[in-house]
């Protein structure tokens, strides 16, 4: 499907179009295959958006499986050479690369995910995954008989332990004594692993997974063992009819094609954007039947919060799983405070591998 | 009217790249004869013989067995037809028992159990007593063969192929062999005799077919042919022999007292409590059935085990036992071993560059390689020695057999060592070849080298040296001045039977 | 004791992957042929078993497939080898590189895709046994035709005359030669099952292990497997045993994390190769004991006739 | 019926006509495989043959990617020459990238050029980690073909236990990468504007001083003579330790200068992202280079343009990225195949 799609969208436009005005050419560039699931095919959707927005106007490119090394920069620098007018790099990696091209090309726009550094034509966007996996916590707390959860992490970084902390904020709320284990896989994508990793945290008593891997393994060694779970980056329901409880998902759409108007409009300008369940970026569909109702309408409750901007997901007291204060009763976190989370929140088992 | 020759061959024809190694071979052998096929090394008979077994295939012509054409496409369908084969090298499985070697080479009718049982009644009945469970890698070399035979015998063969059997064994054991092959003949089994040993033929075969170069030179009875007859069908000219020997010999120069080495090899032998001496300009020879732990003695001597006991050899006085094969050769040890190819030589590299394992006249400071000086060198040997050869970048394996031998033993010769240890250094090597070697060796002997010759062949060590040794089961007999010895006895010794009460009055002396 | 039980199930199932290539590698080797593809080989053979249950709906076939498979570019490899005596080392790793590459472009279609339901496995009546029917009687069925055929090589190396016939032709091929048996072409048979065997324990991978397609999914299992058959010094049942062992050191690694032990998740990480290499320098440490067990002209290329 | 016949002597004309057919080969299944992906084959031909070519911005970058494949395939060539599988050079890219890491880390803000000794850090950490591998082949037989892959994986890990712990940068929000290294601590660029830096001009040095080492000198000589024929080898009294540590040093040497190129040159800092499977893509590159030193430049050039070819293939014509994969696996056979050609000829035969 998708390579046939992509295929024409490179080639250069046909004579007949002439009279129109040249369509802007945009670029993504992505760290893994596209698939049918997952990180990259998210924003691959996203992509598929501004295709649908903005029909001929708008001429899109990927590159696929982008090594995050010193192949990323070569690749963006061809993109930009290419005359595409944007460019999408969307995963941290290429954040150093996009720097050094972005130096090169000043007219052309570049947006890197989940990074931190900016520059006059470079700026970054950025998820809260966190208020899914709040969520997630919540139907947890509701389902888990042992009171122990499981969660499969990918590399101890603050995006995932804001997610893990999230996770196990929210099961508190249903039951303040709720344990959450941890096991870290070092990739973000090695299903064979992932299931090693999952069975390990079954088999060891955890019945509610969560993850912040990319693949569906997760899931599925749920469904083995008749265990619960999510998805995660998409809609994963179909890979564990009994055993999946909701999916957090991610829609990049709406970003894309506001950046895209932007450069087409000329008000593009240099920021850092963090969208989350408010602006529609994060959601969690597809919650199970088998979820209480009581469950269902808390999580309902916490969506409306966010959607309005009443509810922060950390808000104090907060204290972390050595028993230290990390934030003070009745404050909220703001993003600076986000960016640097780098504990266990109480509750979760063991401690952030080698950090400082 | 009488019956069909057993065996019929009709210009058979076999060529192989560069070589044609059976060119238009006719032969016939009668039920009940023990047919000789004699020949130099590399004149064809292995090759004849094996496609008679059906393991190496024809190019042209035909053959009859019993009268009616055949046409053998492996070994099974042979021995189904009723030929069996000893092999020159030995076919057998070190990892696998007596029977199971017997089992797979018999077709798959008996089971391992009913073979078992009929090589105890087989073995009994030809007095070639062994035990069908021991493992092959535990049986002595002779015990090896009868292993061969006794799996020949139990296909009920017509016709028996024997190629080069005795070529291990001892002198004593030959002769049990050949009461066997007696026996079977009496019984109507023809045999097929391979060798090229002139007094084993004329005292066992009734005919004899000679082969050089891959053609048929003579059919005759060897019981009437004389040794110089023989000697022209199968090299074509009459042996040389040797000059007589006569210079005093002088100090011990290589010393090996108390070398007790264990293998490192899973079925190697271990050496027990070695003693050796070698004089300057005397050649003493080590006798033995291969396998005895000559190999080990060898690597022991040459440095390529490093592992000896310390002072266990000494080289002119000097602790060498732990030395490496370079600085033993610095010290001028020199050894010419029994694989050409492969350890003597690199196959793939030319002449010149195989003059670099052992000699470093073309090495300049730091190790540089002085190419043009290393040509030159490798194409002074050739001229010297004869080798033929291409020119000083053929590559090793291009050469023949015995002239890659000229080439190495010109080698070591040439870098005028003290002590020369030569294996086998006439095998596979054509009688003018063999005699220029051996008188080479004679020569260096007479310029006050020590030389020690390992060597198969008893004829070969009777010719050339001046004090035998036998090696058997890894230990080392006392000494024999050659004259004093005979076939017989040293025969005997091979076998490990050698008085103790002789070997200390050795060393009393 | 529930957990350990379920340590014990999880570490049988990482196992059998383990052993039933590793047993298919041991075929090949038995014969004299190292073939450092099996990493290639499992790739392959785990994308050709997925997609097979991606059309066919039947994991049976999938299996079939993923052997089959395996076994067409063990072929190849046997070919070269065995038939063009080019370097064993260098033609298994142009296999295993060509198969990593092959499947990854094979299994663009497939990536993420979903597979049928399998039913839990459940053995009647020993499987709700306490412990024991946790531990041993809830797998999948491959786990115990592993086991079966552990057991089956050992009865046929040591006890049938077909066996025997592989075994020589391992030990020295010029005597099975002159014996009259098809060497190259016991040796290609030989290539072509083992390979079938690395293929279908990477089928298993994709369709049961982990069921879904993703590049590179096999992650060194290939590899493992290889070091087993020393590690095993070549006999059937204890690649079997030290198939397990693996299996239960890369379970544990996981099973530590769970625990909260405060030892880097990178360190643990590292656990099966490390496992690997010191049991590999434990059991090469005498070179006598390896080369006495190690088929003898393993590596080596055989030229027929000479 | 087609038969293969032994020449009595290998054919010197064929053992450089062989890679050369064997490229020609597999851009014969290429062009076959884009036909049937229905892509036009004379554009991916252009995409893997001309465009890698085009400029000088092309030249820089595909002198850039070859050079850690030129380096690690010269000391694999040593390796394999001498019968020693080192197959784990990935393992020592690692280190060296790593070590070299550390070095640069310790020296920020230094006023003086660091990065020669950035690039020594990196040789000695290549050199120590293949050094592993020899100790225990050395010491205790241990195979190290499967030593030397399994160090590869703990090389990995290493390296992430390092970015995600100790060495992160502290104002890097815990993102797992060092800081960016000082200018000083970066190999200078050969051109300005051109990202091809130092390491092209060290790696053709690398090859003249193979050569010399293999082809005119004892030592080099030794080295060899252990692949051609061991039990030769032994005799003469050439160690196959030292052929052993020798083949090993020189691989982890050279692949872990290449490893601290990367980090000094290109990536600029430490990240989980460094390794890219350069350590195996060179195995192929020495073998078609024919484990000869002027060959594996030639071999290191068309790897790399089949890499850069193939990011082209997808942005340009939509074709998946690991169809360089299957190129890279199909030079190889092709290349294996073709090579019986040097000891065989074929000859037509009727039955
Ligand atoms: N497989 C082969 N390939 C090429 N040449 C061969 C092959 N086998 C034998 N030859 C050559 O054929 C010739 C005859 O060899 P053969 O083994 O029959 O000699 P032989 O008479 O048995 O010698 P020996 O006394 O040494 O056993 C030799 O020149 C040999 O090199
Ligand atoms: N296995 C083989 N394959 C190819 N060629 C061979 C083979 N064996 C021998 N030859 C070639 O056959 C020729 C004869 O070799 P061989 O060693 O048998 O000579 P020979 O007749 O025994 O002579 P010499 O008495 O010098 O040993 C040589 O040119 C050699 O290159
Ligand atoms: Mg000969
Ligand atoms: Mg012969």
């Amino acid at each position: 499907g998708k390579k046939e799609e992509a295929a024409p969208a490179a080639a250069p436009a046909p004579a007949t179009q002439a009279p129109k005005p040249e369509p802007l050419k945009a670029a993504w560039v992505y760290v893994g295959p596209v698939g049918d699931a997952g990180w990259s095919f998210a924003h691959d959707l996203g992509r598929k958006a501004v295709e649908a927005h903005f029909g001929d106007k708008v001429q899109t490119t990927f590159v696929e499986s982008v090594p995050e090394g010193a192949d990323a920069e070569r690749v963006i620098r061809d993109l930009a050479a290419q005359g595409n007018k944007i460019i999408f790099a969307t995963s941290f990696g290429y954040m150093e690369p996009m720097l050094k091209v972005a130096q090169e090309f000043p007219d052309v726009k570049f947006e890197h995910a989940t990074g931190y550094k900016t520059a006059p034509n470079m700026r970054i966007y950025d998820a809260s995954f966190y208020q899914d996996a709040y969520m997630a916590g919540i139907i947890a707390g509701h389902m888990t008989k042992t009171n122990t959860l499981g969660f499969v992490g990918s590399f101890p970084i603050p995006e995932v332990l804001r997610n893990i902390n999230a996770y196990a904020l929210g099961a508190q709320t249903v039951k303040p004594n709720i344990k959450v284990k941890v096991v870290w896989v070092n990739s973000w994508f090695d299903p064979p692993k992932e299931t090693e990793a999952a069975q390990s945290l079954i088999n060891q008593g955890a019945d509610v997974l969560l993850q912040n891997t990319d693949s569906t393994a997760v899931l599925q060694t749920a469904e083995k063992n008749g265990k619960y779970a999510f998805g995660w980056d998409s809609d994963m329901s179909s890979f564990g009819p009994k055993a999946h409880l909701a999916s957090a998902v991610v829609n990049w759409g709406p970003y894309y094609v506001q950046a895209v108007q932007e450069v087409l409009d000329g008000t593009w300008q240099t920021k850092r954007t963090v969208w989350g369940v408010k602006e529609g970026l994060n959601d969690l569909i597809k919650i199970a039947d088998v979820v209480p109702e009581e469950a269902k309408k808390k999580v309902e409750e916490v969506k409306a919060g966010l959607k309005s901007g009443e509810f922060e997901v950390f808000t104090g007291p907060i204290v972390d799983n050595t028993g230290k204060e990390v934030l003070a009763k009745g404050v909220k976190a703001d993003q600076d405070w986000k960016d640097k989370v780098n504990f266990f929140v109480k509750g979760v088992e063991g401690k952030i591998p080698a950090g400082k | 009217m009488s019956p069909p020759p057993r065996l019929q061959l009709h210009h058979i024809t076999k060529r192989y790249p560069g070589v044609v190694a059976n060119d238009g071979v006719s032969l016939e052998v009668l039920p009940g004869s023990i047919h000789a096929v004699l020949g130099e090394n590399g004149a064809g008979k292995s090759t004849l013989m094996k496609i008679i077994y059906g393991a190496v295939k024809p190019d042209d012509g035909a053959m009859l067995f019993n009268g009616r054409p055949v046409h053998v496409r492996n070994p099974q369908e042979a021995r189904a037809l009723g030929i069996s084969m000893v092999f020159q090298h030995f076919s057998l499985f070190e990892t696998l028992t007596v029977a199971e070697n017997v089992w797979l080479g018999l077709d798959a009718t008996l089971s391992l159990r009913e073979v078992t049982e009929s090589i105890e009644i087989k073995a009994h009945e030809y007095g070639l007593e062994i035990d069908p469970r021991r493992p092959v890698h535990t049986l002595s070399v002779g015990e090896r063969q009868r292993v061969e035979i006794v799996r020949a015998l139990l296909t009920q063969p017509q016709l028996l192929i024997l190629d080069e059997p005795t070529s291990v064994l001892t002198p004593q054991a030959v002769e049990r062999l050949f009461v066997v092959l007696r026996q079977l003949a009496a019984e109507g089994c023809s045999i097929l005799y391979i060798s090229h040993k002139l007094h084993e033929i004329r005292a066992l075969c009734d005919t004899c077919t000679v082969m050089r170069g891959g053609r048929v030179t003579g059919v005759c009875d060897p019981r009437q042919a004389s040794n110089a007859d023989l000697s022209r069908l199968m090299i074509g000219s009459e042996p040389p022999t040797l000059p007589p020997h006569r210079a005093p010999s002088g100090d011990v120069v290589l010393d090996v007292r108390g070398l007790t080495l264990p293998s490192g090899e899973p079925f190697g032998t271990d050496l027990h409590d070695i003693a050796l001496q070698v004089r300057a300009g005397e050649i003493v020879g080590i006798a033995g059935v291969s396998g005895n732990g000559q190999r080990e003695l060898l690597y022991a001597l040459s440095g390529e085990t490093t592992s000896a006991p310390a002072g266990s050899v000494r080289l002119a006085g000097r602790d060498i036992a732990r030395a490496g094969p370079g600085r033993r050769r610095r010290q001028g040890l020199h050894f010419v071993p029994e694989e050409r190819l492969g350890r003597g030589a690199v196959p793939t590299l030319g002449l010149a560059h195989n003059l670099l394992l052992t000699r470093r006249d073309a090495v300049g400071r730091g190790g540089w390689l002085r190419l043009g000086a290393l040509r030159a060198q490798a194409n002074d040997i050739i001229a010297r020695y004869g080798v033929k050869a291409a020119g000083p970048d053929a590559a090793a394996k291009s050469l023949s057999g015995g002239n890659l031998q000229k080439f190495i033993v010109g080698r070591e010769i040439e870098a005028r060592p003290s002590v020369l240890i030569v294996s086998q250094p006439t095998w596979g090597v054509d009688v003018g070849a063999a005699a220029q070697i051996r008188g080479e060796i004679v020569a260096l002997r007479e310029a006050g080298c020590a030389v020690l010759v390992v060597s198969e062949e008893l004829d070969e060590l009777f010719e050339l040296c001046d004090r035998l040794y036998v090696i058997a089961r890894g230990r080392l007999s006392p000494s024999v001045p050659v004259a004093e010895a005979s076939v017989e006895r040293i025969g005997e010794w091979m076998s490990g039977l050698w008085p103790q009460a002789e070997e200390a009055r050795h060393a009393a002396a | 004791m529930e957990s350990v039980a379920l340590l014990i199930a999880a570490s049988l199932n990482a196992g059998t992957v383990l052993a039933i290539a590793a047993l298919g590698l041991l075929i090949n080797e038995k014969v004299g042929v190292v073939n450092l593809g099996a990493e290639g080989l499992m790739l392959c053979g785990a994308l050709a078993g997925f997609a097979a249950v991606v059309h066919f709906g039947a994991h049976p076939l999938g299996f079939l497939a993923g052997m089959g498979v395996a076994a067409l570019l063990s072929l190849v490899f046997g070919w070269l080898v065995i038939y063009l005596n080019t370097n064993q080392y260098a033609t298994g790793l142009a296999l295993s590189l060509f198969g990593a590459g092959l499947s990854a472009f094979g299994g663009q279609p497939y990536t993420q895709y979903k597979l049928p339901e399998l039913v839990a496995p459940h053995v009647p009546l020993l499987g709700d046994l306490p412990f024991l029917g946790a531990a041993l009687f809830r797998q999948h069925a491959l786990v115990y035709a592993a086991v079966a055929l552990a057991i089956g090589l050992v009865w046929f190396f040591d006890r049938t005359r077909t066996g025997l016939v592989l075994r020589s032709v391992g030990e020295n091929p010029e005597s099975a030669h002159a014996l009259g048996y098809p060497v190259r072409r016991i040796r290609l048979l030989a290539v072509v099952v083992g390979g079938a065997l690395c293929g279908l324990a990477g089928a298993y991978v994709s369709t049961v292990y982990t069921p879904l397609w993703v590049e590179g999914m096999i992650a060194g299992k290939g590899w493992i497997a290889l070091a087993l058959t020393t590690f095993a010094t070549w006999r059937p049942a204890r690649v079997l045993l030290g198939a397990y062992l693996f299996g239960g050191v890369t379970m544990l690694q996981f099973h530590l994390q769970g625990m909260g032990v405060q030892v880097p998740s990178q360190f643990l990480t590292m656990m099966p190769y490390l496992a690997t290499i010191v049991v590999l320098v434990l059991i090469s440490r005498s070179p006598l004991w390896i080369r006495t067990h190690m088929p003898q002209s393993l590596g080596k290329p055989f030229y027929p006739g000479s | 019926m087609l038969r293969l016949e032994m020449r009595p002597q290998p054919s010197a004309a064929w053992s450089y006509a062989s890679p050369l057919l064997a490229i020609a080969l597999t851009v014969l299944i290429g062009m076959a495989l884009f036909a049937a992906l229905g892509k036009d084959p004379v554009a991916g031909l252009r995409v893997f043959f001309w465009e890698p070519v085009r400029n000088a911005r092309a030249w820089s970058e595909l002198l850039l990617k070859a050079t850690p494949l030129l380096l690690i395939g010269l000391g694999l060539a040593i390796g394999f020459r001498s019968n020693v599988w080192n197959i784990g050079a990935e393992g020592q890219f690692v280190i060296g990238a790593v070590c070299a890491s550390g070095t640069a880390l310790a020296l920020q803000g230094a006023g003086f050029a660091v990065w020669p000794l950035v690039l020594l850090a990196g040789v000695a950490g290549g050199l120590t980690w293949a050094s592993l591998t020899a100790l225990l082949r050395d010491r205790f037989n241990a195979n190290e073909i499967l030593v030397s892959l399994m160090l590869v994986y703990v090389a990995v890990q290493v390296l992430n236990y390092l970015v995600y712990g100790p060495w992160k940068d502290p104002m890097g929000f815990n993102f797992p990468q060092t800081q960016r290294f000082d200018v000083t601590a970066q190999v200078p660029r050969l051109f300005e504007g051109l990202r091809v830096h130092l390491g092209l001009l060290l790696g053709l040095g690398a090859v003249v001083a193979v050569w010399l080492f293999l082809f005119r000198t004892r030592a080099g000589f030794a080295q060899q003579v252990g692949g051609l024929a061991p039990a030769a080898a032994r005799y003469a009294g050439f160690s196959s330790r030292t052929a052993l540590w020798v083949a090993m040093g020189v691989t982890g040497a050279l692949a872990g200068l290449a490893g601290a190129l990367e980090v000094a040159g290109p990536v600029g800092q430490l990240t989980p992202h460094v390794p890219v499977g350069y350590g195996f893509a060179a195995i192929i590159v020495a073998f078609v280079g024919r484990l000869h030193p002027v060959g594996i430049v030639g071999s290191a050039l068309l790897m790399s343009m089949f890499y850069i070819g193939g990011e082209l293939a997808q942005s340009r014509l939509g074709l998946p990225k690991s169809i360089t994969g299957v190129f890279q696996g199909l030079l190889l056979f092709a290349l294996l195949a073709c090579d019986t050609l040097i000891h065989y000829r074929l000859r037509w035969r009727k039955g």
